[in-house]
């Protein structure tokens, strides 16, 4: 369903609702607030309350956001936003819960959650806010920093080859791939509509400029192109397009098949598991 | 009065089916309702590797490792070095062994136990037979021992259904043969060790890593998140299909990071939670503990403890983890601290622990150990329960919610995600009244103080710990140091050298009073833990609970204390 | 003798530049052979927000946070209320400010502080120029404050170049007008704070995470495996190009737990290795600190103290992770814990760090703290060094090598793979001499004991920590403790209220000899630290090491100590 | 080279010379044991003096071997071994390092770093015995583990999709990836070699049956096929091949480009850099 249309239909929670109003600390112009307004969009169309809804994360600028909306959250350590956010889906199924973070948060530190979450399929959204640098901590490269980037800590740059969010996240596992900008929130807000749809684990890649420590991302605008290719399935092709890609496609790149993890109903009770340990009374005969 | 207790090792190389003796010796006796114990040694080797079984049986309820083993059982000697030092035995002592395994090795003649030689093959059974369906020395062995403390035949029988259930008949059939010979063989020996009779009683065959698990579920856990880690891994498979049959989950998560954060987001969801795991694995969880302090998150941590550091000696017991668990996390992170007391108080602590949890909302940790955690026992039924603890859901209609008010109660409401009105967010950094982060020193001073205040404010009535006696001489310990102080105790009161043993289940926050209390009129006061350091004492010393001349009895593992080692410290030390 | 000192604070909204106005004052004052320090606050944005700078310059060395402010140089008055509970400010002080930024607001106006105010803007520069470069109200306040202390201006002149080094021509000649400006309005002020000829002496102008950098390339570090966090960050940044330049090696990890297993890997290579964090950095590393308990590697570990617990306040100061540091990894697992007692001795005491880790062949912490390690000063020169400290790597000839052998020393050889016929294995499982894994009893405490020992074994010397005075109050404290603790000393010595100051710079082990010598002949002791609980106290507690009567002067943080808290704290407990 | 004809020329070293006699935990039969022959092989093949190697592993019964050889070693702790093997060559680029271990030391614990090391592509190899379980812990599933795999922990199997290793590895950026079988300690051997000379990071996952927690992996050698295809460079091939195998093809399977690490001999003193926090002597005039 297209935004504007369902606003013009006048869906009972308005983008403002998921609003909590403190002021973020975010550098002005920082592209988290794009992300920000998107989300806030998102769940309005989606339709379930603030009450229904949690949003977890990490440490970063980007994890930051759970305090500035109107909904339940927890904003835990440093890159282990999946993994909370994995406890909580499975032992609440009927809340929606999204994970989010930065690409220092989920695929440095957080990395080996991020490829085991795309394994379990456990169904929730993760966003992360890929700016590719650590900004919080004032601009060392991140996973994603293009390999010639100057920085203190590496000057001259890494000269590592950038980790590539979609590629990995289809090799991995993942069944639902996409890639959105916060400088489009109106396009930023359907994919995490159908991400939160998704029945299993959902990842979105934004692009989303740190325009203090790299105000070069100010140029992403003119980089970014919807004409990301879908690809359902063939995990081998959807991996073979996102490390052919220059990373600015936008759209859902990829959709497959993944386990299902359901709820059991109890099937007994404690007094029957105790009666194991239970020895019979001897004869003393 | 005749013999009341029996101690018995089960030895033999890998495929030798010692551990097996050793259960069905021991189930035997508990279905004639005797009281007993197991613990199991390992080789290096990963698996299949020698091993032995060592079971004490009693008409009393048993926990104590013995100071001596009265019989040893050799259904082979392949490697028995490896054993010898950790199997006392003596002049007393009765050794059963077959020829046709080769001579006594010297690690255990040199104890001079007497030697009675019987032949495991019966000789009814054809080579054909016996090549095809096995020896069943092992099963053979079970049967003699349980012969000569004059079990009768039909406890074996039921035993044996209980252990090989699903077997073939044909097993079966070869099994309850041997058992038939073993039972024979009993009548050719030279000895009578026979029992007297159990005293009657519920009682339970339970290990203390299942007491735990139960007590878990007793309390309401229904989330866990586990890594697999040596001692802790038996409590989590024990526990993976019953808490599934209950409408829980269990994960496997990826590390033990993803664990503890598993659980904590379970547990920030009000599904109480839980994770499982022994020192490595704490090491590992200790950031995501300070975030359960500080967000103010219920979650139960169990610490099977094994010797350390490091990898150090994984299937082996130690006491070394007491530092880690209290101070284990940066910045001030005071938490809750338990150990059992025994096996079956397992049970009663870990659902102690997720009342506590659940009521102050803060990462509460059990230290178990490995010897009180893998040790199975016929133990008096543990059906004594604590009183439950709940979380605080409910909020004050009208008022606009803060999770984390500062008020006359520091165990402000947390509201169930899916509550209307009461959005609220766990926050792991500083935080203001609502968890919006801050960095003023008066908000900072302020939740700590909230914090603090919920620890000082637990009062664990009698659920602090035990104190046994009331001699002048005072053993504090904890977990499975409790049961050989108390038998040393009773040896030492027995001898006119009154003693009291005092056994912390609350060791943080400290239960200040309730240790004053049961230090009253003491003029001698030891520690014992089974650590290098005296992690303990240190930490009594912290704290001002223990007086000046307190004595350090520590020593590390893996080896368990025994109460004649305890008895003769005692003496030591003052000398 | 006129004034020897002056406290000033450089405020303002993002982008008014405070920081660099303090920075160039100092550095103009430094220049002028002042000594002096700075120290900053934030507001909570990422970056572009609030700042105030906080600068002391002196004739006499400085690094006590003080009392009150005496002048307040407004900038600009936006959200200056983030602030304003953070700046001791009285009716004694000074505030300047610019009418054009609006009224003093409440926050500040309530100190009764005088106020003086002028305009920033020159009128001599046009509007049009000011839209196109800038107000520059920063550089000129800076040189106001300059005059005010009596600077020649050429000493501004000097530090503006070095500030500003690469930038164009006519960015610097617009900074220079400022200057020239900003020491005319000097002159229109009815105030005189001119300062007395500062002394000779050599003087580096560092901050404590420059000067832990430089010690630990002093003494020989030439890999470091790291992970940003706040307050280590800068620390690493210094260190990258440096360490590269020297040969060396730094790697940005992707997690911590990479970061520490690095270093274990690059030091077992028998170069010497370290990583730099904090505190729940800390946390992640506790298990492979522990490893390298275990397994005998050199490891010199940083700890930026920020407050606590979890994310807590990452730019500000606390000492709460003493706790941590010292009891922090499972088993038995005692180590190295080291803590600068000044923003030189970082350099002293993570080169001792360095040698101690290469000669006892162990994990050594070092605890610094955001206070100390982010404040710049201009302090006496800190080329007193620790002597070397070297790795044993020559095995005896002849003898078959056994890497963890037990003897007479239990620093045993370890020499660096690529010797020939000593091949050994680092092992973290319990081990033989020969360093294999083993589980019998024996072994394990041996190699238990044989770590112990080498830790025992430590003298310190001299470098334990330092003593000032002969006072009967004794203050006990360390790290960013002690500056304040010793200006409160100095005050109450000249009260005729003798105290001494001991300052532990060998946390553990426990220096305890050294400690009961510099505690002779007081009657009251007190031990002063930044964390709730009193960690400090509590661990000497634990060590039996402080009188029973000690007094705990422990609060979180992030707020600095300052000598007057400390006065009348002293006064209060007595009561 | 192959390895018969170099034995029949004579190498200077011999398998042997690599041997501690330290008699090995593992179950008899175990696939490790047959990695330990081949290493052993390959070492005396390449060359390098056994106090030029140094063996780097976690925490499993795989990463045992360290302490079966005659060479340095570093025996950690679980999941880091190729940390500890980076931080090891980065400061000794002089050393043969190899860093070994398990499937579930490597792709569950050290999951993070397996993906961050191979973007480093630091010149080392790194040999996973992988059996599809944790084997030392008594057997639970392990992400390369069947997902219809009964075990106590997981009743029924985990229903996840296994992990895939060459497939991570390549899309993660390696530029070696090799897969090997124990019961082939001659063609195992050869790919240590490949690897070890390999001017970069070199994975071999060398599939080593646990003989005692799946004995059905005694099948393997049934199921191995000397048919691995080599893919140069093309990642987006190489991952679609390893996804679509069946897993037990062996040899080569890809070569790439990666960023090389060299070392930086000094350039400047000490002295020279402490020169710049001196501030200059005022003059008192
Ligand atoms: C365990 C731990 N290590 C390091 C840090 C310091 N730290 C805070 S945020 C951050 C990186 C943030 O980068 P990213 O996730 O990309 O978020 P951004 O700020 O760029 O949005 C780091 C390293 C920490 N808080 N905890
Ligand atoms: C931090 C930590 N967590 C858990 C363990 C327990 N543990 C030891 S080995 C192992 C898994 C071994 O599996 P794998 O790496 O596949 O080796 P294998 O035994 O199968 O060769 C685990 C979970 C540990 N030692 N340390
Ligand atoms: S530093 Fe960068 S990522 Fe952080 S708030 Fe500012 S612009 Fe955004
Ligand atoms: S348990 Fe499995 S992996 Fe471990 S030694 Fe035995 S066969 Fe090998
Ligand atoms: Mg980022
Ligand atoms: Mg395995």
């Amino acid at each position: 369903m297209n935004l504007a249309v369902a606003e013009a239909q006048g869906c009972a929670l308005k983008a403002k609702d998921f609003s909590s109003g403190a002021h973020p600390i975010w550098c002005p112009g920082c592209g988290d607030f794009g992300v920000l307004a998107a989300l806030e969009r998102a769940l309005a169309l989606l339709g379930r309350p603030p009450h229904e809804v949690v949003l977890v994360s990490g440490i970063g600028c980007s994890s930051r956001l759970p305090g500035y909306m109107n909904c339940y959250g927890f904003h835990g350590v440093h890159g282990r936003a999946l993994a909370t956010a994995t406890g909580l889906k499975l032992a609440r199924p009927d809340l929606e819960v999204i994970a989010l973070g930065g690409d220092g948060d989920g695929f440095s530190i957080g990395g080996n959650h991020f490829i085991h979450t795309c394994r379990r399929n456990v169904d929730m959204l993760y966003i992360v806010m890929d700016n590719r640098v650590y900004g919080m901590t004032k601009g060392q490269p991140s996973p994603t920093t293009e390999s010639d980037w100057d920085s203190e800590l590496i000057p001259g740059g890494s000269r590592l080859p950038p980790f590539n969010p979609v590629a990995m996240a289809v090799t991995a596992g993942a069944t639902f791939v996409a890639r959105g900008y916060s400088g489009d929130p109106q396009g930023l807000a359907e994919l995490i509509v159908a991400g939160s749809k998704w029945p299993g684990f959902a990842f979105v890649e934004v692009l989303s400029p740190c325009v203090t420590f790299r105000p070069e991302e100010f140029e992403w605008k003119r980089k970014v192109r919807h004409d990301g290719v879908l690809v359902e399935n063939d995990r081998g092709a959807a991996v073979s397009a996102a490390l052919s890609d220059d990373g600015f496609s936008l759209g859902i790149l990829f959709r497959g098949k993944g386990p299902r993890v359901d709820h059991q109903p109890p099937t007994t009770t404690l007094a029957a598991i105790e009666e194991q340990f239970l020895l019979p009374s001897p004869d003393m005969a | 009065m005749g013999r009341t207790s029996l101690s018995v090792v089960f030895a033999g190389s890998g495929g030798s089916g010692a551990m097996t003796a050793g259960q069905l010796f021991l189930q035997a006796a508990a279905a004639a309702g005797y009281y007993g114990i197991m613990t199991q040694l390992f080789g290096a080797q990963v698996r299949g590797g020698e091993s032995a079984a060592l079971v004490q049986v009693s008409t009393e309820p048993v926990e104590s490792p013995p100071d001596r083993y009265e019989l040893f059982v050799a259904i082979d000697w392949e490697k028995i070095d490896q054993f010898a030092p950790e199997i006392p035995l003596d002049d007393g002592s009765i050794v059963i062994c077959d020829p046709a395994a080769g001579q006594v090795p010297a690690a255990i003649a040199k104890s001079k136990a007497r030697v009675l030689t019987v032949s495991f093959d019966d000789p009814a059974v054809t080579r054909l037979e016996r090549a095809l369906r096995g020896r069943r020395a092992n099963v053979c062995a079970a049967a003699l021992v349980a012969t000569l403390i004059g079990l009768p035949s039909r406890h074996l029988d039921s035993a044996l259904i209980k252990l090989l259930g699903k077997k073939s008949a044909e097993v079966f059939e070869a099994n309850k043969r041997a058992l038939k010979y073993g039972a024979q063989l009993a009548k050719t020996l030279p000895v009578t060790l026979a029992l007297d009779d159990a005293a009657p009683g519920e009682r339970w065959f339970i290990s203390g890593n299942r007491a735990a698990a139960l007590g878990a579920l007793r309390g309401g856990v229904r989330f866990v998140g586990c890594y697999p880690i040596t001692p802790a891994t038996d409590l989590v498979e024990w526990l993976a299909p019953h808490i599934r049959e209950l409408g829980g989950n269990l994960v496997l998560a990826e590390d033990e990071l993803a664990a503890i954060n598993m659980v904590l987001g379970a547990s920030y969801g009000g599904i109480p939670a839980m994770t499982v795991t022994a020192g490595p694995g704490l090491s590992l969880m200790t950031e995501a503990i300070g975030l359960g302090v500080a967000a103010e998150i219920p979650a139960v941590i169990i610490d099977v403890m094994r010797a350390g550091p490091s990898t150090g000696i994984a299937s082996k017991t130690e006491q070394s983890d007491l530092n880690i668990a209290i101070y284990g996390s940066h910045g001030d992170a005071p938490r809750i601290v338990l150990a059992p007391t025994s096996i079956g108080d397992c049970a009663y602590t870990t659902e102690w622990a997720v009342g506590l949890a659940e009521t102050i909302q803060t990462p509460v940790l059990v230290l178990s150990d490995q010897a009180m955690g893998q040790a199975s026992g016929a133990i008096p039924a543990p059906t004594r329960r604590p009183s439950p603890g709940k979380r605080r859901t409910e909020t004050k209609a009208g008022e606009p919610f803060k999770r984390y008010a500062i008020g006359s109660d520091p165990n402000t409401p947390m509201p169930r995600p899916g509550t209307e009105g009461c959005e609220w967010v766990a926050e792991g950094l500083t935080h203001n009244e609502a968890g919006l982060p801050v960095s003023a020193a008066a908000a900072h001073a302020a939740q700590i103080n909230k914090r603090a205040k919920k620890l000082a404010q637990i009062d664990p009535g009698a659920d602090w710990g035990e104190c046994w006696g009331d001699g002048d001489t005072a053993i504090i310990t904890f977990g499975s140091g409790v049961a050989p102080a108390r038998e040393a105790a009773i040896r030492r009161n027995k001898a006119g050298q009154a003693t009291r043993v005092i056994a912390l289940r609350l060791l943080s926050p400290l239960p200040r009073k309730a240790l004053r209390d049961a230090l009253e009129g003491t003029r001698r006061v030891v520690v014992l833990e089974q650590n290098h350091t005296g992690q303990l004492l240190q930490y009594l010393r912290a704290n001002d609970a223990v007086p000046a001349s307190t004595e350090s009895m520590a020593r590390p593992g893996p080896l368990p204390f025994r109460p004649a080692e305890i008895l003769s410290r005692l003496i030591e030390e003052r000398a």
